[in-house]
């Protein structure tokens, strides 16, 4: 095995990206597609650092970046719980392929 | 010089008549527009008489020669390539002898309505038609430009539609009239694409200049119309071969004739004047007027007017032997009569030479357009009296009129002596001035010119003797009954005074093809054979009609498919008919409304139809569920990814 | 003479009409406005031969420029020529018959009258536009009011045929949209005509915009095949609508094909005029045997428009200067007398509630005037002498023929062989509606026309005879404008 | 300090507004009405102050930067926002958290504000998510309504997707070029491929945003189940502001991309247009018909995009602010009708012009300056773009996207024969009285669309800001 | 050699991602959720493991201690704690995967494919520099980026407060 290094740490973070998105697409269940979307913000996170550390140590634009991230991920993880449970309430269900009202 | 006021008015005051009788006839003029209208045309006839007068007698000749007088001309239209379209007076001796017959026949056919046509609801309608009529043909006579004859053409046309029409309430005048359009319409169409080939070579519409241009073989524009060639026919040729075809349109001749029996759906007067008299023999008119580029320029052109003349005058006059309504009877005669001018026309020459050989088929025919405009428009005002006098067209419902009618059957008489090339009679001098010319040029045309001519006596005969002889007449009689008053019998009779004694004018002095004045000696030799002919065929008739037997039964019966053929008019009409119906109708016409409709319309349609198609086929783009947006998505940003990286660089 | 009154006379009646109360003050205020109109297209022709005869031979006159979008080179420029001049002319007759004739309409009266004259606005702002934005702009705008019209007092198969008629006009500007800017990027960007009939402009550029203005413009104008929209459109409009339509809204087109396509790109003109020339050709008679076998007073018309109109861009693609001047004729002429005819048509479909040929009969006894109208309609429908239809014809025919090869002529022969055809169609509808026995016995006690009518068909038969019987003022008028179209088209024939 | 305030002066109103919420929303018993009112006042206030003493320049280094366009573009928005207030009366004065709803959108607003003048990928992205986030909470502001909460789940789902996606290639492009500054960025471009995937990847935000055919799919849906102010908000703020920004990417951060962005841009231009309208030419629901129709619009500035920048970018601007008046006049007929009726159908249209002839005139100047026909400014809107579009001088391009404006003519014609000629004997929608704020706004939007493209100098001042 | 900090590098990524894996595919919800939670707690050792301890914590801190509870809490109160999870459709996963496959493989390949040049031995930044740097207000400053977290949380909590709520009807 190689010294572990940017590459590796890029790989991971793309194949967790697509992890996520894999979640995203094929989960019915609305909070586990909301699992999967903070999946994909830290996929990006650690694009961030690792791109910080390893390419451009000088400034910290990756750090903070991958910081501001998570606090958007939480922001926005509570607006969507918040609009997941009014959709429980009006669905009695979170169901995705449930809720499809509007088509076409 | 003439004094263009005066010409200018020979055209006015008939046009005035139909304004005023046009626009407040009806209402306001109504029994007074038959009279306004007569003392109009009576001064324009008396302008006429005087015009011509002073041209043949005072101003016109000059060196021994009638010279070509325009005392008149307007810039009707200037084209930027030096085309101008004109609107002037040409002066003659061929447009005064025109303005004479035309204008006189036109006063005896106005007086004869006045009664003709009393009671009439439309009598002031009737009136403004006719001035448009006479206003429309005395132009035409008078042009000095060849568009401008188009211009009157066409409005000569139209007045002629117009009183065809006039019963516009019988479904036969409308098909009638519009007949007649059509197929006239048809020849002009030729004329106009004559027209603009003519104009083209010369540069100029005006007449003189046309003449000037393509009468001399040296000049430039004659060679250059010789030398471009269409389909192996010169240039020069197919202009003049698509004029004549616009005056074969109008003169009836064979085979576009078939509008004028028809033509005869119009009150009586008028088939006098238009379809006897004056319109129909425009086709001479317009053939005399070019005459000397279609004598000099082009002769083989000339060599097939005159067969179309005398084909048509022959089977006009077969034709004429069998019909029974005796107003068609009288125009298949007038057809007959037009043939001779035509080919007389043909068989001319332009200029005098030797005895005046060579033109004598010009004066000739001319004269015969006059004589004939005589007793031609005598024998129509006299069967009107005779229609109105039983109520109907046929022969069979006359017979033994002689005594109800006796003014009348002289009139007829006359005429049928002059048409019939009795002497001393007018036709007699005229058509035996033809057949000479045709002798002189070509027997084959003289001999069929004569038969014709031994045919056309038979027929007018037969018509004679059954209306005024054979039976006596059966019919109910009351007072209103009789002959009608002196505006039917003072045309009746001044008519057949000039049906009488035509003939003897020195027509040549006036009128030749290149202005000299050209004797015309008498053949007394040459003209027995017409006469006796003629004199045969009255005979022939005489025994088989006077009495009212039932020898033409027989006759009838033993000719068989001949008779038919010749009863159903050599089946002409329906070959006509089976063109225009079959073919232009049914598949042009529907064809082109099948494509429009389904073709064009149902591409755009289609277009439509497909959108909205395209439209429900995507639906299931939008299927209303995240995941499949957010994979749309993903595959978005793929496609463009990979497009981007790899395909296009 | 003042251009911007073209526009401000319209504009003004337009806003008035908003505050008026009742429907006769609608009509009587249309009435007024449109009489303004006409008289402004009189002074405008006065004005413009005074200005010609007093020597000035600038190509356009009365000038005037007002900036628009200055950065993008847009300016309000007016100006007339000869064409525009007669144009006007016409426009101003129409709409004022146009306005006579709908006096009796009942439903919307306001919104029908503030259309008809929002109408007139477009075309003359489009007569006078020297600038392309601004020329679309105008001819934009007289797209939705026949929508409207058509859509809401029209009859029949109404949306169907306002949706067309919509939307293929729109194509063509949207083909029109495209042609402009690319003159405009070509030629550094501008929009004004003048300045680009200076730029050269080259020829493979020429050959692509070309066909893009052309067909736009033809679309208008119902070049075969773009025509489809022409019957229907015309048989649902009310009556005004369908005399605008016709007599005005088929004219834009042939005005922009001529000056935008042909005096802007002489070259792509020469290039395709053979195309053109078979099109129209083909327009003209196929128009006409359609024609023939139509039964709806309407249709015929319709179609007997595709076949006039065919001889407008057959005298153009003969980019001769007769012709093209013959063309311009044949516009206003049919303007005129398709106006007329569906004047009339309305009427009779006012009173009888038909329009078809064949229910008809014997109307010239219980309306003479109405029939008399119709028969001076048809008359110079079919090239009667003494008539517009005639003179505009033949100056076509006449420029047509001074193209000495067989391919011209032939095209020339084709067209000419439908005045026959018209002879053929125009009597049939003529001979079945006002000639014949009367065939419903309910016919027997209509009226004729009321004054209203008759002004309106008088107005519109004064101008087909001033043109019919002394043609010189109108082609003097058009003669210097179309000179100069030709002369840039380069070809040696005059 | 003073320069701080007067460059950051359309932000601080802003911020301002947002507390004075607070505190309303802190104290209580002030009725809706009233506070409907107050809020009209101030946004009127905040978009007339929006004119006056502004200031060019940059702060926080270069984060925050303000231009004359940029303050015009800002304009734009504020206007749109007093707009909304005002056409959207009828549904804001029904709303139980009226105050909530203005925090929201205003916090929105201000997100859009700080993205038009963000100076950095990082205080880009703050401001995107600040603008959508609240956006998301407006959308199922009709709280029990089924339709609501499924568009706020549909759009704060994908929009938190499309944000995976944009933060991905941000942080590809802050790999391969070191930098997150705008300024910086255009020099670090090598084109390299990694740098094009990652400027793909961001594209692909943005075109999620502006609803660009594929990445569109949420909008109908999101447009159709929000309650109709937020709706208004969202097509013409939201498109709007992301426009603006769309356009700063690409003529400034990415042009040493811009072969590639053109064909992107040629592509999804014809795609956006030709979905957009054939979608458009089946909706049935208004909301959802003008959802396709906006779609349809962003084809046309997208048209204009293509353009180039000095083109490009004013009738971009141009367009936006004529579509803000057509927009809002279109969604406020369609939200006093369905707040008063509850219809929503384009078939309930029929016959409007016999009730309500005043919303229908509205309503018809709305569709035919959407549709760009003259003389409303639509028409000069899009003949803009167009003409941007053209300067590349690919006709082919132009030519299918100029036919477009046909099939979109024949979808807006349908309302307006719906209006005008169809019948509606069986159920006729009532004579519906439109409130004095309604009725302003209504008049102040078709003022708008008349008057914008004849009052040419505004297109002139447009093109004269930097 | 294999060194100790591959040794851990290597086992942090196989947590990340079998993790990662097992909680988008695994049919209880509630497993998924704690699944996600050891995927978390994976990568912040992977910070730790690249020296930066600042943001490790602060994934601790934000995503343990708060995202991942407050996505338990919404299960509880969906009621959804004990059951499976329905099954996905077919038709979706495969083109799903494959996508997702695709994209994978393009990413990795331009990522490897591009020439980034790595610069090793920079000490990690200090959390004193962190925080200077958070609230520099000059040229590279983060102090805007702040306060407008600061307005997105308020707004994203006004919104959250609003929606949840239980309304009075």
């Amino acid at each position: 095995m190689i010294e572990p290094g940017l590459y590796h740490v890029l790989f991971i973070s793309s194949a967790l990206f697509f992890i996520g998105t894999y979640g995203f697409l094929t989960r019915r269940n609305l909070i586990t597609m909301l699992m999967s979307l903070e999946l994909i913000l830290n996929s990006v996170n650690l694009n961030f650092v690792a791109f910080n550390k390893w390419l451009w140590p000088g400034k910290l634009d990756g750090l903070f970046f991958a910081l501001f991230v998570i606090a958007i991920a939480a922001a926005e993880a509570a607006v969507a719980i918040a609009i997941i449970i009014n959709l429980y309430r009006t669905h009695q269900s979170i169901d995705v392929e449930k809720t499809e009202e509007m088509k076409n | 010089m003439p004094n263009t006021i005066l010409i200018a008015l020979i055209l006015l005051l008939p046009l005035a008549g139909f304004l005023i009788n046009g626009i407040f006839g009806r209402k306001y003029i109504g029994k007074l527009a038959g009279i306004l209208s007569t003392l109009l045309l009576l001064a324009s006839f008396i302008i006429c008489l005087y015009t011509a007068y002073g041209y043949f007698y005072q101003f016109g000749m000059v060196d021994g020669i009638y010279q070509k007088i325009v005392p008149f001309e307007w810039n009707w239209l200037s084209f930027a390539n030096g085309l101008v379209l004109k609107m002037g007076f040409l002066l003659d001796p061929l447009s005064a002898m025109m303005l004479l017959v035309v204008s006189f026949v036109s006063l005896m056919v106005h007086i004869y309505s006045l009664s003709y046509m009393k009671g009439e609801e439309r009598f002031a309608t009737y009136y403004a038609f006719l001035g448009l009529f006479s206003f429309s043909m005395l132009g035409l006579v008078l042009s000095s430009n060849i568009f401008q004859i188009y211009f009157f053409w066409e409005l000569v046309g139209v007045s002629s539609y117009l009183l065809i029409g006039f019963y516009y309430d019988r479904p036969s005048a409308v098909m009638a009239c519009k007949k007649a359009f059509i197929v006239t319409r048809f020849a002009d169409f030729g004329f106009l694409i004559g027209i603009l080939v003519l104009s083209y070579y010369t540069g100029s519409l005006d007449f003189q200049t046309i003449l000037e241009r393509l009468s001399s073989p040296e000049s430039s524009e004659t060679g250059m119309a010789l030398q471009a060639s269409f389909l192996g026919i010169s240039a020069l040729s197919w202009g003049l071969i698509l004029v004549f075809i616009g005056g074969a349109g109008k003169s009836a001749l064979f085979p576009l004739h078939i509008w004028l029996p028809d033509a005869m759906e119009g009150p009586t007067p008028v088939s006098a004047l238009i379809h006897a008299a004056t319109m129909v023999v425009a086709g001479v008119f317009l053939v005399a007027r070019l005459f000397p580029v279609y004598a000099i320029s082009g002769p083989g052109v000339l060599e097939s007017v005159a067969w179309v003349g005398v084909i048509s005058a022959l089977i006009a006059a077969l034709i004429a032997c069998t019909q029974t309504d005796i107003k068609r009877v009288l125009a298949y005669s007038t057809m007959s009569q037009i043939g001779y001018m035509i080919f007389a026309l043909g068989v001319s020459g332009y200029g005098g030479g030797n005895n005046g050989d060579i033109g004598l088929g010009y004066t000739a025919s001319l004269f015969h357009l006059f004589t004939h405009a005589l007793f031609k428009a005598l024998l129509f005002l006299g069967a009107g009296v005779v229609i109105h006098y039983v109520h109907s067209n046929e022969i069979r419902d006359m017979g033994g009129l002689k005594k109800k009618l006796p003014v009348t059957h002289i009139c007829f008489l006359i005429a049928c002596l002059a048409i019939a090339g009795v002497p001393p009679f007018s036709g007699f001098f005229s058509k035996e001035e033809i057949l000479y010319a045709a002798w002189l040029h070509e027997p084959a045309i003289f001999f069929i010119g004569l038969i014709s001519s031994g045919i056309t006596a038979f027929y007018m005969f037969r018509l004679y003797f059954g209306i005024f002889h054979s039976r006596t007449y059966k019919g109910h009689e009351t007072a209103n009954h009789a002959e009608g008053g002196p505006a039917i019998l003072i045309p009746l009779v001044l008519l057949a005074i000039g049906a009488a004694t035509a003939g003897f004018i020195p027509f040549g002095h006036f009128v030749s093809s290149d202005g000299k004045p050209l004797d015309m000696p008498f053949h007394l030799r040459f003209s027995l054979a017409p006469v006796l002919l003629g004199l045969t065929g009255i005979l022939l008739a005489g025994w088989l009609y006077a009495s009212g037997s039932d020898r033409p039964e027989k006759i009838r019966l033993a000719l068989g498919g001949f008779y038919r053929l010749l009863y159903r008019k050599f089946y002409i009409d329906e070959i006509y008919l089976f063109v225009t119906r079959k073919f232009l109708f049914n598949i042009i016409g529907r064809a082109a409304a099948w494509t429009d409709k389904n073709v064009v319309d149902g591409l755009v349609d289609l277009l439509g139809a497909a959108t909205r198609g395209l439209s429900v086929l995507l639906r299931g783009m939008q299927s209303g569920k995240v995941q499949q947006y957010a994979l749309y998505f993903l595959g978005g940003a793929l496609a463009l990814a990979f497009l981007f990286i790899y395909v296009w660089k | 003479m003042n251009l911007s009154l073209l526009i401000l006379i319209p504009s003004l009646t337009v806003l008035a009409l908003l505050v008026t109360r009742n429907r006769s003050q609608v009509c009587w205020l249309s009435f007024i406005g449109s009489l303004v109109q006409i008289g402004l297209a009189l002074a405008l022709y006065f004005a413009f031969t005074k200005e010609r005869a007093a020597g000035n031979s600038s190509q356009m006159l009365f000038e005037q420029t007002h900036e628009l979008f200055r950065t993008l080179h847009i300016r309000l420029h007016f100006g007339v020529d000869g064409i525009s001049v007669a144009m006007i002319l016409l426009t101003s007759l129409v709409v004022a018959a146009g306005v006579l004739v709908s006096w009796k309409i009942e439903k919307m009266t306001k919104e029908f009258y503030f259309l008809l004259i929002l109408l007139s606005l477009g075309a003359y702002g489009f007569f006078i536009s020297l600038d392309l934005f601004v020329l679309f702009f105008f001819l934009e705008i007289s797209v939705i009011p026949k929508y409207l019209f058509i859509g809401i007092w029209g009859s029949g198969k109404k949306q169907y045929s306002a949706n067309k008629l919509a939307l293929m006009l729109m194509s063509g500007s949207a083909l029109i949209l495209v042609g402009i800017l690319g003159l405009y990027f070509t030629c550094g960007n501008d929009f004004d005509i003048l300045h680009l009939s200076q730029a050269t402009i080259p020829d493979n550029v020429q050959y692509i915009i070309f066909p893009l203005i052309f067909l736009g413009f033809g679309v208008f104008t119902a070049l075969f095949p773009l025509h489809t929209w022409v019957p229907d459109g015309h048989s649902s409009a009310p009556t005004a609508g369908s005399m605008f339509l016709a007599g005005i809204s088929m004219k834009l087109g042939g005005y922009g094909c001529l000056r935008v396509a042909i005096y802007l790109l002489p070259n792509g003109a020469t290039h395709y005029a053979t195309i053109i020339l078979v099109l129209s050709a083909i327009a003209i008679l196929y128009g006409a045997f359609v024609t023939m076998m139509q039964k709806d007073l309407k249709y015929i018309n319709a179609y007997s428009s595709v076949s006039h109109v065919g001889f407008t861009l057959l005298g153009m693609g003969m980019l001769t200067q007769t012709a093209i001047v013959g063309s311009v004729m044949q516009m206003v002429s049919h303007g005129l007398m398709t106006a007329l005819f569906f004047a009339v048509i309305g009427m009779i479909y006012d009173r009888t509630h038909t329009r078809m040929v064949n229910e008809m009969g014997g109307l010239m006894k219980v309306m003479p005037f109405i029939s008399t109208a119709l028969f001076i309609v048809g008359l110079c429908s079919l090239g009667l002498p003494g008539f517009s239809g005639f003179v505009a014809e033949v100056t076509i025919l006449v420029g047509s023929w001074q193209n000495n090869d067989l391919f011209h002529r032939t095209a020339t022969v084709a067209a000419a062989a439908s005045i026959v055809v018209t002879a053929v169609y125009i009597l049939r509808a003529i001979g079945q509606t006002v000639m014949g026995p009367i065939r419903n016995k309910s016919f027997e006690g209509l009226r004729d026309a009321a004054w209203n009518e008759k002004l309106a068909a008088i107005i519109l038969i004064a101008g087909i005879l001033t043109i019919g019987l002394m043609p010189g003022w109108l082609y003097q008028l058009l003669q210097p404008a179309a000179e100069i179209i030709t002369s840039r088209l380069g070809l040696g024939i005059k | 300090m003073k320069d701080f305030l007067l460059l950051m002066k359309p932000e601080l109103q802003l911020t301002l507004i947002l507390f004075l919420l607070v505190f309303v929303k802190l104290g209580r018993g002030i009725k809706n009405d009233l506070l409907l009112q107050l809020i009209q006042v101030l946004l009127l206030f905040n978009f007339v102050l929006g004119f006056f003493l502004n200031r060019n320049g940059h702060l926080f280094g270069d984060l925050y930067q303000s231009t004359s366009l940029f303050i015009f573009e800002k304009n734009i928005l504020n206007l749109s926002a007093y707009l909304v207030s005002l056409v959207c009366a009828d549904w804001l004065r029904k709303s139980q958290n009226l105050p909530e709803f203005f925090l929201l959108m205003v916090s929105s607003m201000l997100g859009m504000f700080l993205m038009i003048s963000s100076g950095n990928l990082l205080i880009f992205y703050l401001s995107l998510e600040l603008s959508s986030i609240p956006v998301a909470a407006m959308v199922n502001f009709d709280l029990l309504k089924r339709k609501s909460s499924e568009a706020a789940m549909k759009l704060i789902l994908s929009s938190a997707f499309s944000s995976g996606v944009l933060l991905f290639g941000i942080s590809l492009l802050y790999g391969s070029t070191g930098t997150i500054s705008f300024s910086e960025i255009p020099a670090r471009l090598n084109g390299n491929t990694l740098q094009v995937l990652a400027f793909i990847l961001i594209f692909c935000a943005f075109a999620f945003k502006l609803s660009i055919v594929p990445f569109h799919l949420w909008t109908a849906d999101v447009y159709e189940g929000a309650p109709i102010a937020a709706t208004s908000f969202l097509s013409v703020a939201s498109k709007g502001a992301f426009a603006f920004v769309f356009m700063g990417f690409l003529y400034k951060t990415f042009l040493p991309l811009g072969d590639i962005w053109y064909g992107m841009l040629v592509l999804l231009t014809l795609c956006t247009l030709l979905i957009g309208n054939l979608f458009a030419l089946r909706q049935q629901n208004i909301k959802r018909f003008l959802a396709f129709s906006s779609i349809a619009q962003v084809g046309f500035i997208l048209l204009g995009v293509s353009g180039g920048a000095p083109l490009g970018s004013p009738s971009v601007v141009y367009f936006i602010l004529i579509y803000v008046f057509s927009n809002l006049a279109a969604f406020g007929v369609a939200s006093v009708i369905s707040e008063q009726t509850g219809k929503e159908n384009i078939d309930d249209y029929n016959g409007l012009y016999k009730t309500n002839p005043f919303l229908s005139w509205v309503l018809t100047l709305a569709l035919f300056s959407l549709a760009g026909i003259p003389p409303t400014a639509g028409f000069f809107g899009k003949l803009f773009l167009i003409t941007a579009g053209a300067s590349k001088g690919n006709y082919g391009f132009i030519l299918t996207g100029a036919l477009n404006l046909v099939i979109s003519l024949y979808y807006y014609l349908r309302i307006v024969r719906a209006i005008f000629f169809e019948k509606n004997d069986v159920t006729p929608l009532k004579n519906i009285h439109v409130s004095v704020s309604v009725r302003f706004g209504l008049i102040i939007c078709s003022g708008g669309v008349l008057l914008t493209g004849l009052f040419s100098w505004i297109y002139d001042y447009i093109q004269s800001l930097h | 050699m294999m060194q100790g900090s591959t040794i851990i590098f290597y086992l942090l990524a196989a947590m990340s991602l079998v993790f990662g894996l097992l909680s988008v595919t695994t049919r209880q919800i509630f497993r998924a959720a704690i699944y996600l939670l050891f995927t978390l707690i994976g990568i912040a050792g992977l910070y730790f493991w690249m020296d930066y301890q600042f943001i490790a914590a602060v994934q601790v801190v934000v995503y343990v201690g708060g995202i991942v509870v407050l996505i338990l809490f919404s299960i509880f109160l969906t009621n959804q704690a004990g059951e499976k999870l329905p099954r996905g459709k077919t038709v979706r996963k495969i083109f799903s995967a494959l996508a997702v496959f695709c994209a994978f493989a393009l990413v990795i390949s331009q990522v490897f494919e591009a020439d980034l040049t790595e610069t090793s031995g920079s000490p990690a930044p200090t959390v004193a520099r962190i925080g200077k740097k958070m609230l520099d207000t000059g040229q590279g400053g983060y102090a805007l980026p702040f306060e407008v977290i600061s307005i997105l949380l308020l707004a994203a909590m006004v919104g959250c407060i609003v929606i949840a709520l239980k309304t009075k009807l």
